[in-house]
């Protein structure tokens, strides 16, 4: 098989498995090719699509290949069809769920000592997302439930696997917050 | 008062409260100039009693935190005192303190790179899984393998994330097509000469943005005397007719 | 805009338009593109794909153009599909069954208004696997066939009845939030 052979198989199975991707075991399988052989195709094939800023992107995608669309187009995609609207999630729930990413299985009430404060609303979104799950029962704790991130969590930020999460970071760093800003201007003006 | 409420929502808890005012006064975290800090946080705590607006209790705990800190850096004296009986004393007031909100800051910072990841990602669309029937032998086992309860809830979540269809977004184009003016006419004209009708017949396209337009033209009519509505009893049907000494158009 | 922009543009949005194609007027009005320049890129784009053999094809099907695969490798789809364990093929009979078990009964036609593709194919594959069966009849839209989940369906998943099931995945928030919007702006629309 020549390489432009083997990308033009590649394509078509990244095509035909869409969004729940494929992974290399699953390619090399498929075209019995040496998982070498297979991976070259596939890096040559995703340099030559950002090489030529072509309409796809291959994302390698909670443990998968996928075909996605290039993000540069995202306007036009937009204008044609109804997109899925913002799922953005809300500070609350992205922190608590940043907790959860870098120290599972790790309890509420351990969530809480970090945050300051309650925490069972973004907990109940974040299970609702399907974003994070029960990975079993504390031993300690009056066996409180342990949560963890699941593979949706990995979709939903475009992460290849839980350890593609960048190194925490060591918060040395000294970010304004623009709305909180907001505010106190605001609660400057309260008359005396 | 809505506009001070949506702001308490600006922090996430007394943590997020006093890493803003660390951040606004430009104090060093390892070195927190506590009274000035408890000022501050107090005065925002007093300034949201006054409002009447709700404080959750983690910021009136956290008050007294800092308070109590407060009081144990007046009291460098007895604390030298209390060091020499006791070498495992923690040596500043404030160490607790600055530890929990060394380690908030990094989650926060960490919830914010996972913001950016979310925001990159929306920009990608993917499509599902191709009808591959073709490529299917029918006489396929009858069992579903392991498929387990989450697998069909992710599957139903991958979905909503998915683009819908070529339809152009239906509520913004709706908005536009039917101004409230237009469906009051219409329903004035339905109700000429003095027909009754049903409120529920008004309702008859399923499109929420209609039902919206409807109902709001309904409220309207109503408050210009165009029409009265009647209602026999409890949760029965309301009838709605034009009012009489109206003159009919 | 250049030809390899447009070109690009395209391949975005063939693909993410599916099996139900698009046709030369839709990809016109989302470009804002005359329809020669488009109708020009669009072959040339066809004739990069069948000169290097690549794994896609562009076809004009009931008139409106959509991305397939090159059949020269229908052999490794089918080697995939053969392959036990994939997960992939189920992707499209999972969401149609997560549907049904919630808002049973219901028609094909009320699925595919939610899933947005066709979904006979899936509908038979559950059938077939005696997860779902016919619940009756709609009595509105031509007495189409209503669908409902068996016993089966109970039994695979450990549910002791149909209330057991865990609240759908949250998604469906958003959009109330939007017609409630709409119902605001509609109001400050009112003539005084």
């Amino acid at each position: 098989m020549t390489n432009e052979e083997i990308k033009s198989i590649i394509e078509s199975l990244l095509f035909v498995v869409g969004d729940e991707g494929i992974t290399v075991k699953s390619l090399c399988e498929t075209t019995s090719l040496k998982e070498d052989t297979l991976l070259d195709a596939l890096k040559d094939l995703q340099q030559e699509y950002d090489d030529k800023d072509r309409g796809f992107k291959i994302s390698f995608i909670g443990g998968g290949y996928q075909l996605t669309t290039n993000a540069k187009n995202a306007s036009y995609i937009e204008k044609l069809v109804e997109t899925p609207g913002n799922h953005t999630l809300s500070q609350a729930a992205l922190e608590t769920l940043a907790i959860i990413a870098y120290k599972q299985p790790i309890t509420r009430v351990e969530i809480e000592e970090i945050r300051g404060v309650k925490t069972d609303k973004p907990l109940q979104t974040l299970m609702s997302k399907l974003l994070i799950k029960e990975a079993g029962r504390a031993e300690k704790a009056g066996r409180a439930i342990l949560y963890g991130t699941t593979r949706e969590f990995l979709f939903h930020f475009g992460l290849s696997s839980i350890k593609d999460l960048p190194p925490l970071p060591d918060g040395s760093e000294d970010k304004e917050e623009e709305e909180a800003d907001l505010f106190f201007e605001k609660f400057q003006e309260i008359p005396e | 008062m809505m506009q001070y409420n949506v702001k308490v929502d600006a922090f996430e808890g007394p943590l997020d409260l006093l890493l803003h005012l660390i951040n606004k006064y430009e104090v060093d975290i390892y070195d927190i100039p506590v009274s000035q800090i408890t000022d501050q946080y107090l005065t925002f705590v007093h300034t949201m009693q006054e409002l009447e607006l709700d404080i959750a209790s983690e910021y009136l705990v956290m008050a007294a935190t800092l308070l109590a800190i407060k009081s144990k850096m007046l009291l460098p004296q007895k604390e030298e005192e209390i060091l020499e009986q006791d070498p495992d004393f923690e040596d500043d007031p404030r160490d607790e303190l600055v530890q929990r909100l060394v380690e908030y800051r990094r989650f926060k910072e960490a919830a914010n790179d996972l913001k950016k990841k979310e925001s990159s990602r929306s920009l990608l669309y993917a499509r599902p899984p191709a009808d591959i029937s073709e490529y299917t032998h029918e006489d396929d086992q009858t069992s579903i393998g392991d498929v387990t309860l989450y697998d069909m809830l992710a599957a139903f979540q991958k979905m909503t994330r998915r683009v819908k269809d070529k339809k152009p977004k239906r509520t913004t184009v709706q908005s536009e097509e039917i101004p409230i003016e237009a469906r009051m006419n219409d329903i004035r004209h339905q109700l000429q000469g003095g027909a009754k009708r049903r409120f529920s017949e008004l309702f008859s396209e399923e499109d929420r943005g209609h039902m919206i337009v409807t109902f709001l033209a309904v409220l309207e009519l109503m408050k210009t005397r165009d029409v009265a509505c009647e209602q026999d009893q409890n949760f029965g049907e309301i009838m709605i007719f034009e009012r009489e000494g109206k003159a009919s158009v």
